[in-house]
């Protein structure tokens, strides 16, 4: 076996607190290690040569690089090894800069450790087999989660690149918050108007399969071959006959049930289409509100059906969809205003949130563009809008900026002017944000054409004075306490996650941050990445994001799935657990502990029973080595043997 | 040789600390519930009662055994160059054992046939085996399953020690068997502590006698011809003999003549060592090949290799002597009692 | 942080997931957050891959210390492998003391990618706690 | 403690040469590194070594190149497990252990004059090697020399240059055999014990030395015993887990007899006297 | 319960199944051993008494392809639930044949009494007394006092899985709080102290795996770590850290899994508590997860399973 160990200096970065040419020294000391050197750049064009010439020059076998964390650069240097004829596993890296050149300041020490690191490094790779990957066919169809515009702009860039698309979303029409908004910023042009089109594209197009009001049930396989198990919510109406024609709607008795799409601005029917707009536009009954749910008794909608599609006895349905790719759109939510008591968030009826406020604007919204106090039904005059109300406050857990707040908070405020030119509207802000383009401009002219009155400072505040609500602030440009009397309070709540974020990311297999948006592969380089290869990320479900951030990821996500599908077959990872039958007992505890389900009981020609795994289920957690009391199932890579060879090599020293 | 001599109890404290100034003594001593040989030290219960769960056969074969350790040199010119130094031990440590069984001193004549005579000495072996010295004592009563008479052996059988002690109440009898043991009584140091013998002889004779007449026999007499080799080749047999074994390896470990062994070798990065040690025939592992292949794939082979072992080819081979001495501990610690008395005994040719 | 580089320095050993607390060290290093230097690192995929027999192994064979780390349950990038790892970590650290080993020379804990501060408070009070007890020298003893 | 005399310490030597057999099975030339113990060791055919890794263990192989050829000592190594494969990472100029010779050799002697059929199969024609070549290099003492020799597929027959030499040979017949149709394979097809029949040499003052994988030799044995081959005339060599290679440490017996010293050539007979299950 | 209740109860099992286990003499008055019946001749040889120690369970995930009638106490039928917890056994073809038991005996603690002197004779009688006949003199014990320390807290004593009951079922009058009482007594030392027991204990151990080979749970048995070179957790040497090494895998992969039948513990030659650190260990499971390996048919080993939330696992802080 002939170990060559590249030591790189990294500039400064690990040369300057540890002294490299004594780690090479060091190591050439161990037998085994035919070759150790120095290099200024080990990952640049030429450090990556000089491995290339010095494994053909040297006959070398096995290869060691000591340089920055494996996170960043262990796939290049396994590309560089490939190329000069060596089996890419036969590669390890001993991370010398993050894990010691930059945390520790001592030099003595630091070449202590990071000759030791060596040394672990290459008793590793010494034990280090062979690997190679199968490769297996791609379903090339792709999943996307969410109806949202991220969802549809990704589902719309695949389809048209002739994927097929299943799109599922989970309340009754896709559109999703843009859908809601009356107009948007910086243009002020109409929400729906540009959305709509887009919203029948996606129904209309051929290669587009929608599931409307359904939701991800389960999620099974791997990158290239997902079996998606879809629940199609039972919504009491069929939907092959319902023609959307509004009827039942009409004559629903019931007429007090929440208005989800419209933020219970104001109550909608048991049976209901959302929206004018809807896609598909087909009606659903709540069954929380309908009498014939509640009281048992009413059949009206049923009676009234045209098409007799009304059926009560709809249960719940599941589906399989196979996929080979799965885009993640699901979406944001915002903070429950009860969670903002200062504010009287949830307390006072004249105390909105702003999309509450944008569906007031909206022509098409429950009170058809009027913009009235939901307590009286009065046109307010003053009008006060908070912005922060919950973001980058610490001490409700939402350290960050919701993002477009200050731009919506904005274009309400003009709108306003333009829906009751006698209004008056005030601003609390803690900064502006709009970096965005035509964004700065736009605030700008909120304030210095619509008069829009902003006010620096923090809402301490909120209470009832009559029919007012008293807004109690600081101004800290002015250094001054303000009060406000305002007819209507519109907050700029904070962007958070789906409530139900985290168990889709357990579904996924996907990480997330602390507020449960869902974690990038690299916040720089791979911002629609995730960690899991095959599920990629747009739109608001990874933070906070306006309408053209989430639409350009929603296509960034679908070109990354383009990138996938380009090829016919996927290299499978054989860093897999992989069984020896011979030793294998067949006590099976690995298959009751596997994560993914990807190890099953095979029955060998002389009755044995043994474990088996389904290699391209495997997703190479190592939870079964560590199951199997006789190591008859090792992880690839990270067997027993490799990882005890790095126990000896600190411990036998 | 010496007459026989005679060590009063209350001086075998002195008697041991005396041999012990030039060689490491192996002592029986209890503890808590087992009797085991340790370094003659402080703090410990001698127990000369009955015979020590285990053998003393690892003071000459010990239970691992570095046959050499390595060292890889790298030729400062050429990293690529890698030499081995090979150091095998140099010497081996004078010692005796004190207090084990005539059936635990006759498992060392077993053993001698091997890795002395036959094969050409096993130089690890007979390193130790010539600096040990065997001090026995006449068993004063058999234990559950001893069955040495029949094998021709027996609790006064002197044959393998260099020294035969018999307990005669308040000491013991000492008898030199071999010049070792004569020397050994000789010294200066040691001679001082021992009185004339002649005045017990009788009372040994009769305490060995009457232990000898209290083993129970299973049977008579075997020689390796008496076998049934058609009973010996047949699977049923074993199977019902042994389908209670459970293939571990306390009989195996346990016997003062089981010799098999394995070797492996260790090392980090820099060195290394090879290591002989004990083995057993009952491991499946034992004879699995590399390939797969198993030429005793069932615990049935595995005990028919080991009755045939000691039974049939090391008589056929070694001037027809059984390597059973009888000492009945497979037996009494086998953890299902797989009576070794009675598969032989059930082997035998009917007439 | 106390100057533990004063003392002669411990044989700690960590075992580290890959997805969370090898890249929350990572981002210690990348965030120049300064630790004491006598931890050792081993990467695996997940905790779950982590037998509580390494940390055994690596106690009678010479180590002070052991750390192992992994993704915050919930997070585990392998959905279910801390959640293993939780338990079989719990069971070995009660029955570490029976055997006469101090418990706290073995820590199991869990820190994210992201949590670099995390990472860097973990190191240095585990390494801290362990100059506190001193070498452990269990080898030494134990194959006397 | 005497070195000379310690049966169990390995004699170090360097690779020389290492030969790509077959996808699975590397050849080396080994030369010990004490010039006065090369030019002194003595061999027969068909005893075997132990090969020593240091730090990984001991494996048993025959000595492949003959005692007339005393450049280097040549072993033939299938990678199966631990040991073999880190023979397989070996590098030219790297230093191993050996233990050797160890073992009994063909009784080349008693088949003077005799007519000799080696029927071989994958590996196992490296113990034939041996005495193959040492029958070349002693051709006038020996009648017709056959050689039947098989393999999985083509890419798996051992030591082709030999095999080249030997088809070139006008006093050796060489027939080979793969188990399946091949592209670019020209020779015989089938398997060994059936080419044996198909071949069906005459048991007439001939030496039957066959070696291979054991269901191989089960039938050959078969089809020898049908082609009227005398039990002393068929020879074989057994293979076995060893260890100790002078016949203490207890594994390889069958009945008295050890594979590692009182084999590994053994006649059928023998064999069948020993009631060894074959 | 009459023995001869249970020799009709095997006979009539026999005609259903390949063999029956049981207990026969051994090859002493203090020693029985296991019986293989196959036919129904064998079944007069067998006997029920307090030697009957082996749990004869421990043979069944070895004879998956027959089928097998076994001989069970309440004790070892802790096994049997625990082989249907980890799916080691199928419950259709093993027909378990329950004794309630009153105790066995500690052959150990038996010998220790007659301080090791030869046995001709053994005698048992409904008291719990026991009569031994020791170079021509009778000795009197009490079950009591020779029985293994399982049975001195015996919980099970009536088997909790059978297809056939020989006999009344005894209820337990020991109280649950003592079974783990060794344990906490164990703990009271101080470190120092534990760890020096430990090494002594384990000095002893020469490595024979009878413990692991009696083990009914230790399912590798020819495959086991302990000599395996890949994985390579230990090498043959044996000096105390591989010893201790091989007891800690023993230990740990019988967490939560040990039925606590004493077997390990009872065939060490060398007289090593091997039992101790599995109790300890159970003694954890039962604390944590409120789990006792072999008791109830429908739960799972812990190691196999776990909870999001964990109640009982709190977050350690350095």
């Amino acid at each position: 076996m002939r170990v060559g160990v590249f030591i790189c200096h990294c500039g400064n970065n690990i040369a300057g607190t540890v002294d490299v040419a004594k780690v090479a020294e060091e190591t050439r000391k161990i037998p085994g290690v035919a070759y150790a050197t120095t290099y200024m750049y080990t990952c640049s064009e030429p450090g990556q040569e000089e491995i290339k010439e010095a494994i053909k020059r040297e006959k070398l076998d096995r290869i060691v690089v000591a340089a920055c964390s494996p996170r960043m650069h262990e796939l290049t240097f396994r590309r560089t090894i490939e190329k000069a004829g060596l089996n890419r596993y036969f590669f390890e890296m001993a991370n010398i800069r993050e894990h010691v050149s930059w945390i520790g300041e001592n030099r003595e020490l630091n070449t202590k450790k990071a000759i030791e690191a060596v040394r672990m490094a290459v008793a590793k790779v010494m034990q280090n087999k062979p690997l190679y990957s199968s490769s297996f066919k791609i379903n090339k169809r792709v999943l996307v989660i969410g109806g949202g515009v991220a969802g549809m702009q990704a589902a719309l860039d695949c389809a048209d690149g002739g994927l097929e698309v299943v799109l599922v979303e989970k309340s009754p029409s896709v559109g999703g918050m843009m859908a809601r908004l009356d107009k948007t910023f910086p243009t002020v042009d109409c929400s729906i108007c540009i959305l709509g089109p887009k919203m029948v594209d996606v129904a209309q197009h051929e290669k587009i399969k929608l599931y409307a009001f359904s939701e991800i049930e389960d999620i099974k396989g791997y990158v290239g071959n997902y079996q998606i198990k879809i629940k199609k919510k039972a919504t009491y109406v069929d939907w092959s006959k319902c023609t959307g024609c509004g009827a039942c709607m009409e004559k629903c008795p019931s007429k007090n049930a929440y208005d989800a799409f419209n933020f219970g601005v104001a109550p909608t029917r048991a049976i209901n289409i959302p929206f004018p707009q809807a896609i598909p536009k087909k009606a659903k009954i709540d069954p929380k509100y309908c009498r014939q749910f509640t009281k048992g008794k009413c059949g009206v909608c049923a009676k009234i059906c045209p098409t007799k599609a009304i059926n009560y006895e709809m249960v719940d349905e599941i589906v399989t969809e196979e996929v080979g790719a799965i885009i993640v759109a699901t979406g944001y939510s915002l903070i429950d205003m009860e969670k903002l008591p200062e504010y009287g968030g949830g307390k006072y009826p004249d105390v909105i949130s702003g999309i509450q406020y944008e569906r007031l604007l909206n022509a098409s919204g429950p009170t058809a563009g009027h913009i009235v106090r939901p307590s009286d039904h009065e046109e307010p005059k003053t009008i006060v809008f908070v912005s922060c109300a919950g973001s980058r406050d610490k001490s409700i857990g939402i350290p960050y900026c919701s993002n477009f707040c200050c731009m919506y908070i904005a274009k309400q405020a003009i709108l306003t002017k333009d829906h009751i030119p006698d209004s008056q509207s005030y601003v609390f802000y803690m900064d502006i944000r709009s970096p965005g383009k035509g964004y700065d401009e736009f605030t700008r002219r909120a304030q210095e054409e619509y008069g829009v009155h902003y006010i620096r400072g923090r809402v301490s505040r909120i209470y009832p004075k009559g029919k007012k609500m008293v807004v109690r602030g600081a101004d800290t440009l002015l250094g001054t306490q303000v009060e406000i009397e305002a007819d209507l309070v519109v907050l700029g709540t904070a962007v958070v996650a789906n409530s139900d974020a985290a168990h889709m990311a357990e579904k996924l297999h996907i990480s997330y941050d602390t507020s449960g948006f869902y974690v990038e592969s690299h916040p720089k380089l791979r911002p629609v990445e995730t960690n899991t290869s095959g599920v990629f990320l747009a739109g608001a479900c990874q933070g906070p994001k306006d309408i053209p951030a989430s639409v350009g990821q929603g296509s960034a996500a679908a070109s990354k799935v383009q990138a996938l599908f380009s090829k016919d077959m996927l290299e499978s990872d054989p860093a897999i657990a992989r069984v020896n039958i011979n030793t294998c007992v067949g006590c099976l505890k690995c298959v009751s502990t596997c994560p993914f389900q990807a190890i099953k009981d095979k029955e060998l020609k002389d009755g044995r029973v043994v474990a088996d795994v389904i290699e391209t289920v495997c997703a190479g957690c190592g939870v079964c080595t560590s199951t199997c009391p006789c190591g008859a199932i090792q992880l690839q890579h990270f067997t027993d043997n490799q990882l005890l060879a790095e126990v000896n090599a600190l411990c036998q020293m | 040789m010496a007459p026989a001599g005679f060590l009063s109890k209350k001086r075998m404290e002195d008697f041991l600390k005396e041999i012990g100034k030039d060689a490491l003594v192996h002592v029986p001593v209890l503890e808590g519930n087992v009797v085991v040989f340790r370094p003659y030290g402080q703090n410990q219960t001698i127990n000369l009662e009955r015979p020590a769960n285990a053998p003393p056969k690892a003071v000459i074969f010990p239970q691992s055994d570095t046959f050499f350790t390595f060292r890889f040199i790298k030729d400062p010119q050429d990293p690529k160059k890698v030499s081995v130094e090979i150091n095998p031990p140099s010497d081996f440590p004078e010692a005796i054992i004190f207090g084990c069984r005539p059936c635990d001193a006759k498992g060392f004549k077993i053993y001698d046939k091997v890795y002395i005579e036959a094969n050409g000495p096993d130089p690890y072996y007979m390193g130790r085996r010539e600096k040990t010295t065997i001090i026995t004592l006449a068993c004063p009563a058999p234990s559950a399953g001893c069955f040495c008479t029949a094998l021709g052996g027996g609790p006064a059988e002197k044959d393998g020690s260099d020294i035969l002690m018999t307990d005669v109440g308040e000491g013991f009898y000492l008898e030199p068997v071999t010049e070792k043991g004569d020397k050994l009584l000789k010294a200066q140091g040691v001679a001082q502590l021992i009185e004339d013998g002649a005045k017990y002889g009788q009372e040994a004779t009769k305490r060995q006698k009457d232990t000898h007449d209290s083993v129970k026999k299973p049977f008579e007499s075997i020689n390796y011809r008496d076998l049934s080799r058609d009973l010996f080749d047949d699977d049923r047999f074993w199977e019902e003999m042994v389908s209670k074994c459970i293939s571990c390896g306390a009989c195996t470990y346990l016997c003062p003549t089981c010799y098999c062994f394995n070797i492996t070798d260790e090392k980090t990065l820099e060195q290394g060592e090879r290591l002989r040690s004990w083995d057993s025939c009952m491991f499946k592992h034992f004879t699995l090949e590399a390939s797969g292949h198993n030429p005793r794939p069932t615990k049935f082979k595995r005990y028919k290799n080991r009755i045939g072992h000691k039974f049939l080819w090391y008589p056929e081979k070694y001037e027809e002597i059984i390597a059973c001495c009888g000492c009945g501990r497979c037996i009494r610690y086998c953890p299902v009692s797989v009576d070794i008395s009675e598969i032989v005994s059930n082997l035998r040719k009917t007439e | 942080m106390p100057d533990v580089a004063l003392q002669q320095e411990l044989r700690i050993i960590g075992f580290l997931c890959n997805w969370c607390s090898y890249g929350g060290a990572d981002t210690a290093g990348v965030s120049r957050f300064k630790q004491p230097t006598d931890l050792r690192i081993i990467r695996v995929p997940c905790s779950g891959r982590v037998d509580p027999l390494f940390v055994v192994k690596a106690l009678l064979n010479g180590a002070d210390g052991v750390l192992v780390s992994g993704c915050h349950p919930r997070d585990c990038h392998y959905s279910d492998g801390n959640f293993y790892a939780r338990r079989r970590l719990e069971m070995l650290k009660r029955l570490l003391p029976f055997l006469g080993i101090d418990d706290r020379r073995f820590h199991y804990t869990w820190v994210s990618a992201s949590e670099g501060a995390r990472w860097q408070e973990t190191v240095t009070n585990f390494t801290k706690r362990l100059h506190e007890l001193g070498p452990l020298q269990l080898k030494k003893e134990v194959s006397s | 403690m005497d070195q000379m005399k310690n049966p169990y310490l390995p004699e170090l030597a360097t690779v020389v040469k290492i030969i790509d057999e077959t996808p699975n099975i590397k050849s080396l030339q080994v030369v010990f590194n004490d010039p006065e113990k090369m030019k002194n060791f003595r061999f027969e055919p068909g005893q075997v070594g132990q090969l020593s890794i240091f730090g990984v263990g001991e494996s048993t192989f025959v000595i492949n190149s003959p005692p007339t050829r005393m450049d280097y000592l040549q072993f033939s190594v299938m990678k199966a497990g631990e040991v073999t494969a880190a023979i397989h990472e070996l590098h030219e100029g790297d230093v191993i252990g050996v233990r050797a010779p160890l073992g009994n050799w063909f009784p080349y002697n008693e088949m003077k004059g005799k007519k000799i059929l080696f029927i071989g199969g994958g590996i196992g024609l490296a113990p034939l090697r041996t005495l193959i070549l040492y029958m070349l290099d002693n051709r006038a003492d020996y009648g017709d020399i056959t050689i039947i020799y098989g393999s999985r597929t083509p890419p798996d027959l051992c030591y082709k240059y030999d095999l080249e030499d030997w088809a070139s040979r006008k006093d050796v017949e060489l027939i080979l055999t793969v188990d399946n149709e091949y592209p670019g394979w020209d020779k015989r097809t089938g398997f060994v014990p059936t080419v044996l029949n198909e071949v069906a040499p005459s048991p007439e003052n001939t030496i039957a030395i066959t070696c291979g994988p054991p269901i191989m030799i089960k039938f050959v044995l078969q089809n020898l015993a049908k082609l009227n081959f005398n039990d002393d005339h068929i020879i074989t060599t057994l293979e076995a887990r060893m260890k100790c290679g002078i016949g203490i440490c207890g594994r390889c017996n069958i009945g008295t007899n050890y594979i590692c010293k009182d084999g590994p050539v053994f006649s059928l007979a023998k064999l069948k006297a020993l009631r060894a299950e074959i | 319960m009459s023995i001869e209740a249970l020799k009709e109860t095997i006979g009539k099992v026999l005609k259903d199944v390949d063999v029956v286990i049981a207990y026969k003499e051994g090859f002493d008055a203090l020693h029985s051993t296991p019986h293989f019946i196959t036919s129904p001749e064998q079944i007069d040889k067998m006997i029920w008494n307090p030697l009957c120690v082996h749990n004869l369970t421990t043979y069944l995930p070895s004879m998956k392809n027959k089928k097998v009638g076994v001989v069970v106490k309440g004790c070892d039928s802790r096994t049997i639930i625990q082989f249907i917890q980890e799916g080691l056994i199928e419950r259709g073809k093993v027909v378990v044949i329950g004794i309630p038991c009153k105790g066995v005996i500690s052959v150990a603690k038996v010998l220790k009494a007659i301080d090791h002197k030869p046995i001709e004779n053994i005698s048992f009688s409904d008291n719990g007394d026991i009569t031994i006949t020791s170079e021509g003199e009778k000795k009197v014990l009490s079950l009591n006092d020779v029985s293994p320390d399982k049975c001195t807290t015996c919980q099970y004593p009536t088997p909790l899985i059978y297809d056939h009951l020989i006999g009344e079922e005894i209820k337990t009058e020991k109280p649950a709080e003592s079974v783990y009482g060794d344990i906490r007594e164990f703990e009271k030392l101080s470190l120092e102290e534990r760890l020096k027991y430990w090494q002594g204990e384990f000095d002893r151990c020469i490595r024979c795996y009878a413990c692991r080979n009696a083990c009914p749970m230790c399912v590798c048995q020819d495959s086991c770590i302990a000599e395996t070179r890949d994985p390579h957790w230990i090498s043959q040497r044996l000096n105390l850290t591989e010893k201790f090494m091989f007891h800690m895998i023993h230990a740990l992969h019988l967490a939560g899994r040990c039925v606590e039948c004493g077997e390990c513990e009872r065939v060490c030659p060398m007289g090593i508590p091997v039992n101790k650190l599995k109790r300890k260990i159970n003694l954890d499971m039962k604390e944590l997860f409120d789990y006792e390996p072999g008791v109830k048919l429908d739960e799972k080993p812990p190691m196999f399973v776990f909870n999001v939330e964990e109640a009982k696992i709190k977050e350690h802080k350095i």
